[in-house]
């Protein structure tokens, strides 16, 4: 079925992401180099620079049930070889961000946001990265899924886990620092200020 | 009394959108010594130029003022109407309530109120105005054009042949420029320097053309008719006046490997050298930089009169008594006086080693469009054969990549470069007639073939020579087991592509010559911030700069292919044979004049005119004894800035047009 | 010399060899390394992914703590922490309004008093011939691919060093210590980064990509100055292995391990017992 | 006065050649811009005397803008060079006259800068509604003079 195209819907997406600090999309001329250099763009949906087209043509729904935004590994080299000097990933960063408010994850990428959920509790009870925790909390949630879709998967990741508690990399108590509690506050702030942003 | 009459064009709705005329008439009825003030829809148009001759007999009008479009569009046609009428032109002024107003603002009621303000200065001012009459030159009927390419040397035929002299000034030994370069020409493939040899020779041969080769502009001074230029002829280090153009001196010179200019790198060339075969003239120049003799006099610190060493060139001249090769000679400062002037400079390319995703020209196998022009060309280094920098092999396959640079707001050139998509598929088409089982790719972004014959002929090179284009921008290109793997996508399949390949050819975008804004500053003319020379008006004055008696031709102005310079040439030579058609031109009355009775000749004046018009006059009682030294302006070279009038300490200089009643006429009018 | 040091959680554990060699290079080479009291994390890519406040606020905070502190240059050794460092105080720095809202969050003031740096940046201002001076164990069997990946270079108009597509810093600093850096290709591409453990396999393609390529050009080691780096090429070396049917051994340095060698510390001081790939071999 | 029912005066003295000829490009290219500046066209900023300014705010104007070609471009080739040299001294007499320097403002713009011209007067028209209006002159007017 054809895609609507609407003015209402290019206006208003347009101006949500620009406002969201997602750059203007306009001008982006689509040259496509951003796809071209993507180290990651065999993993995607939507190239990169569809992406940005979709933003253009206020195709909303498209790009934030993409699996290209959580695909984007962040390494930054669209942003820093765009010709129209577009800051591209941190057009994923504004994306991403809408995507979760609005639960649009795409189902087969739900791994990346488990793992970014599960690093910041961690940091959020401990103020630091307590990594045997935070794996253990992320192996107990996808562990069993990624089976199914990999099996080589825990297997691998046996490997790496054994090594790391072989090389004693890895604490089995978190550190606990003083500023805990001011770490915790600083979340709690964030997410209070992200709602009232939210509903405006 | 003043008797001023307004006349406010609507301009269809151009000004009527924003400006209302109406209301302007109104306010203009209401200004002191305005007896008459109507609107039109099109002053400019007869019926509009007509109410003003008629309403200037009709109402005895003193003054005129117009609220139209800027004065650079109409100024001329409403003083000719005035004049027409019986009214001194110079009574007659306009306010540009078009490109300063209604085209500038959305809110109708402030526009308008600013449009009357407008009038009203305008009104104050011609109060003010004084009678004047234009100032007759005479015109020295010589042209200078500056820079030997196909541009430069269309133009100075077409002047040649209109019956005038020219004098051709080139910065390199021989005149032909880029096109002299080029292998086959889009879209007809013929071979460039077939079709450019003639007209080079014609160059060389032709009674009234004066060519001065590895020479540059020194400094330019007067005016349109009366230019004095001054030229520095580079030491050639041979008499081309002895010199037969044998070229025994080459064939024994021991500097052999110096990258030579007209290759691009890919060739070399010895010190003393003629840059082609088909050079005009075909005389050669020592290179000072890279000849043994002048190293070695250099690194001793001595005269080179006084150094022996290599000399070879010298032995094998065999022009006797004197040798034409000549160690001693120095550069030469010519004046010639013109009254006209084209600059044709040129363009050059952006470098290839810009690029840090394509290897910062690291690989020797990436190369520029140039190049590949170089290696395609019969009369280059491979004699035509496509062959590879790095291991001379044919390449299997090449990539050409388009808008390298151009388009490129990161790499702070945001426009077209205009040629590349056309010589791109001339490249591909080359290159398949030359390597039959070879392939080529094209990455481009936009394929812009806008032109007779142009797009016929890329579908061709896509059609029937079967080059394969992609349509995005390739992000990077790396080294792999000797070849080069280029990392691109094609946004119309939606895929990101990688194609290995043997060499790479960037159409790198082109810019102004080096230099260019020195050169503009000599000439006074304006450039962008590109450094592209600006031409009076972008549509209807494309090769007059708003210096009078300055046109442009070629790439200099913006990119342009051969056609267009040639176009924009012979469109250079016809502004200048038109200026040379009256022994007399008439200036703008715009001029400086000195209240003898009140300056103390101080002659500050003197010191800041930039055109030596003024000069020390003596006051003698009537035994002939000096009273005292007064200023005096002469009108045929004073250009109208109005310095001296700034710099005056006993206010005696006004300038007609601009004097200081007027403009504080202006002022309070506000 | 005298630094504020921000060590970063993966380096006080997933790449505790990192910090290890970046405190004993350091003495070595008499740089006094000042603790940051009380630092927390930077919040790196799970919170620039997620949420922007939560991207600014994070490293504001020890940004904060440092001004507090007194300390003017803060040595952030893992890449992803300098990135987001850096990043948080260019935006501080550029928007008034982002600065309070910040400052509101994280209860303190930031007036961006303190300079960010990288361990190469450290080195580099330490000056090559100074630390070539300190050399005492030449690497001379050393055949180094000096790999950079994303953040240390990237985007150039945030962290502003070095070059953005043919870095040299992390080669010059190899070379001054007696090995041969090999000019290769893959030098700034991406390993997959924060990946490691979320998405296996599009961290295993790219980080094979990258070493395949080393060993093409001729190196017998890759250098590093990023744990995302080091995890994803050393302690994943085995999956990446098993996934392309491979028997690969690369072994991959820190930087700051190959300083520390080179300036006279053990293996073991330097930590590369803690390696995944025996890393033995090449040490004299 | 309040600020939203004060409108600026401002008086630009502008070069022929160059600043005149970006304005026109600007109008030609519909860049719209703040409608408080009335342009004078001399035909160079060599042309204009000091007291020009002067008298303009003698007129009443709250800021003055002055624009011609940028350095080396002159159209007559050194116009622009003495003129700011004139305008170094100049500051002198503006403080003798009562007149703040932040309401003159001396610019470069080119034929080929219809953008910057429309950002200039943006720019000089909100500087001056933060300095609000110059009265200074105004309440001469109406002070007694004994």
């Amino acid at each position: 079925m054809a895609a609507k195209i609407e003015q209402t819907a290019i206006e208003s997406f347009a101006k949500e992401v620009e406002e969201a600090g997602g750059g203007r999309a306009a001008e982006c001329y689509q040259c496509g180099k951003c796809s071209a250099g993507c180290p990651v763009a065999s993993f995607m949906d939507l190239l990169p620079h569809q992406v940005v087209r979709c933003v253009q043509l206020g195709m909303r729904d498209e790009v934030l049930r993409s699996a290209t935004i959580w695909v984007c590994a962040s390494c930054l080299t669209c942003t820093t070889r765009c010709p129209k000097e577009f800051e591209i990933a941190h057009l994923m960063d504004i994306l991403r961000e809408i995507s979760v408010r609005e639960g649009k994850v795409s189902v087969r990428q739900k791994d990346k946001l488990r793992f970014h959920r599960a690093f910041l509790r961690s940091v959020e009870s401990h103020g630091r990265i307590f990594e045997l925790g935070m794996i253990q909390n992320f192996k107990m949630r996808t562990a069993a899924k990624q089976a199914l879709r990999d099996p080589r998967v825990l297997m691998q990741d046996a490997m790496m886990g054994k090594g790391m508690l072989f090389k004693r990399k890895l604490r089995f108590l978190p550190e606990t620092i003083k500023g805990k509690k001011h770490v915790k506050r600083i979340f709690d702030r964030v997410r209070r200020l992200e709602k009232s942003k939210g509903k405006k | 009394m003043a008797r001023i009459g307004v006349f406010i064009c609507h301009c269809g709705e151009n000004i009527a959108r924003t400006v209302d005329p109406i209301a302007c008439a109104e306010a203009a009825k209401k200004m002191r010594g305005v007896v008459h003030a109507v609107e039109y829809k099109y002053m400019c148009s007869d019926p509009g130029q007509q109410m003003i001759k008629e309403a200037i007999a009709e109402h005895r009008l003193t003054g005129v003022v117009v609220a139209a479009c800027s004065p650079q569009m109409h100024e001329t046609t409403f003083r000719r109407a005035s004049a027409e009428a019986g009214l001194n032109p110079y009574l007659c002024e306009i306010s540009n309530v078009r490109e300063h107003c209604s085209w500038v603002h959305e809110d109708k009621a402030a526009a308008t109120e600013k449009g009357i303000d407008l009038i009203r200065v305008m009104v104050e001012k011609v109060k003010k105005n004084e009678e004047l009459q234009p100032i007759k030159v005479p015109v020295t009927k010589r042209a200078l054009v500056i820079g030997g390419g196909i541009a430069g040397i269309q133009t100075a035929l077409d002047i040649a042949n209109g019956g005038h002299e020219v004098v051709l000034v080139e910065r390199t030994p021989s005149i032909g420029g880029h096109m002299a370069q080029l292998s086959e020409t889009f879209p007809t493939l013929d071979c460039s320097q077939c079709i450019l040899t003639p007209r080079m020779v014609e160059v060389g041969q032709h009674p009234r053309i004066k060519l001065y080769v590895y020479s540059e502009i020194e400094s330019v001074d007067g005016f349109i008719g009366n230019f004095e230029v001054k030229i520095r002829q580079k030491a050639k280090s041979v008499d081309t006046k002895l010199c037969t153009g044998c070229g025994a001196c080459q064939q024994v010179c021991p500097q052999k490997k110096i990258p030579s200019e007209f290759d691009v790198g890919l060739g070399t060339r010895t010190a003393i050298y003629s840059p082609f075969p088909q050079a005009v003239p075909n005389k050669p120049v020592i290179d000072r930089e890279n000849c043994l003799r002048f190293r070695a006099a250099r690194k001793k610190g001595i005269p080179i009169d006084e150094c022996t060493v290599c000399g070879k060139c010298y032995e094998e001249c065999p022009i006797e008594p004197r040798k034409a090769v000549d160690f001693s000679q120095t550069d030469e400062v010519v004046t010639e006086k013109v009254g006209a002037i084209v600059v044709a400079t040129g363009f050059e390319l952006y470098p290839t080693d810009a690029y840090g995703e394509y290897g910062y020209g690291k690989h020797p196998d990436i190369i520029s469009g140039l190049e590949f022009e170089r290696l395609a060309s019969a009369s280059g280094p491979t004699t035509g054969e496509i062959r590879r920098p790095s291991d001379g092999s044919v390449p299997k396959n090449v990539v050409f990549i388009q808008c390298v640079g151009s388009r490129d707001n990161a790499k702070g050139i945001p426009y077209c470069s205009k040629i590349c998509c056309m010589y791109t598929a001339k490249h591909t088409m080359l290159y398949k007639h030359k390597v039959h089982d070879g392939q080529a790719y094209v990455f481009y972004m936009d394929i812009r073939s806008g032109g007779k014959n142009y797009d016929e002929f890329v579908r061709r090179a896509i059609e029937e020579d079967g080059a394969v284009y992609l349509r995005g921008r390739v992000s990077r290109i790396y080294r792999k087991e000797g070849r080069l793997v280029v990392l691109g996508v094609d946004t119309l399949s939606g895929k990101k592509v990688e194609i290995e390949t043997d060499m790479v050819v960037l159409a790198t975008a082109m810019q102004a010559q080096p230099q260019t804004d020195k050169l503009a500053q000599t000439l006074g003319i304006p450039y962008d911030q590109y450094e592209f020379l600006s031409e009076a008006h972008p549509k209807l004055r494309p090769v007059e700069t708003n210096t009078a008696g300055v046109m442009l031709a070629g790439a200099c102005q913006a990119p342009k292919d051969i056609p267009d310079a040639v176009a924009q040439g012979s469109a250079a030579a016809s502004k200048v044979l038109g200026i040379f058609s009256s022994d007399e031109l008439e200036r703008e009355p715009v001029v400086a004049s000195v209240d003898e009775n009140i300056c103390f000749g101080c002659l500050a004046c003197k010191e800041v005119c930039p055109y030596g018009a003024i000069e020390e006059k003596e006051i003698k009682d009537r035994d002939g004894n000096v009273v005292r030294v007064v200023a005096q302006v002469n009108p045929g070279v004073c250009q109208g800035c109005g310095l001296c009038v700034a710099a005056c300490r006993a206010n005696c200089i006004d300038l007609a047009g601009f004097n200081d009643e007027q403009v504080y006429a202006e002022i309070k009018a506000l | 010399m005298k630094v504020g040091y921000y060590p970063g959680c993966s380096v006080e554990g997933t790449a505790r060899e990192f910090g290890i060699s970046v405190r004993k290079s350091c003495e070595l080479l008499g740089i006094e390394l000042v603790d940051l009291d009380d630092w927390s994390c930077c919040g790196a890519t799970a919170a620039h992914n997620t949420s922007h406040l939560l991207s600014v606020a994070l490293p504001g905070r020890n940004l904060a703590l440092a001004e507090q502190q007194g300390l003017d240059k803060l040595l952030a050794p893992c890449a992803a922490c300098s990135n987001r460092l850096i990043a948080a105080h260019k935006e501080m720095t550029e928007s008034d309004t982002l600065r309070s809202e910040i400052a509101d969050l994280i209860e303190m003031p930031y007036s961006s008093s303190v300079k960010v740096l990288n361990y190469l940046e450290l080195i580099l201002n330490y000056g090559m011939e100074n630390l070539a001076s300190k050399v005492t164990r030449k690497l001379a069997d050393f055949k180094v691919a000096c790999y950079y990946g994303c953040l240390l270079v990237r985007p150039p108009k945030i962290v502003e060093f070095d070059d953005a597509e043919n870095p040299q810093s992390m080669d010059r600093i190899v070379t001054a210590l007696g090995a041969e850096a090999v000019d290769w290709e893959y030098k700034v591409e991406c390993c997959g980064g924060g990946f490691t453990i979320s998405d296996p396999k599009l961290v295993e393609t790219l980080s094979h990509d990258v070493i395949e390529n080393a060993e093409a050009e001729g190196a017998n080691a890759i250098a590093v100055s990023c744990p995302l780096c080091h995890a994803n090429l050393d302690m994943k070396q085995a999956a990446i292995n098993a996934r392309f049917h491979e028997k690969r051994k690369m072994p991959v340095f820190y930087v700051s391990e190959l300083v520390a060698l080179g300036c006279g510390a053990t293996p073991e001081e330097a930590g590369i017992n803690k390696h995944f790939v025996d890393s033995y071999a090449l040490i004299r | 006065m309040a600020e939203n029912d004060w409108n600026p005066k401002i008086i630009a003295f502008v070069c022929n050649w160059c600043t005149y000829a970006g304005a026109d490009l600007a109008g030609t290219s519909r860049l719209q811009y703040d409608v408080n500046v009335r342009a004078i066209r001399l035909p160079c900023t060599g042309r204009i005397d000091p007291l020009f300014i002067i008298k303009a705010f003698e007129q009443g104007a709250d800021g003055v803008l002055v624009s011609g070609c940028h350095p080396g471009d002159c159209h007559y080739s050194s116009g622009n060079y003495h003129a700011r040299r004139r305008w170094t001294v100049f500051s002198e007499l503006l403080r003798f006259f009562g007149i703040p320097e932040d309401r003159v403002q001396f610019a470069w713009v080119s034929a080929a800068e219809g953008r910057k011209w429309a950002d200039l007067v943006d720019e000089v028209v909100a500087k001056v509604r933060e300095l609000g209006p110059f009265t200074a002159y105004r309440e001469l007017e109406t002070t007694e003079v004994i």
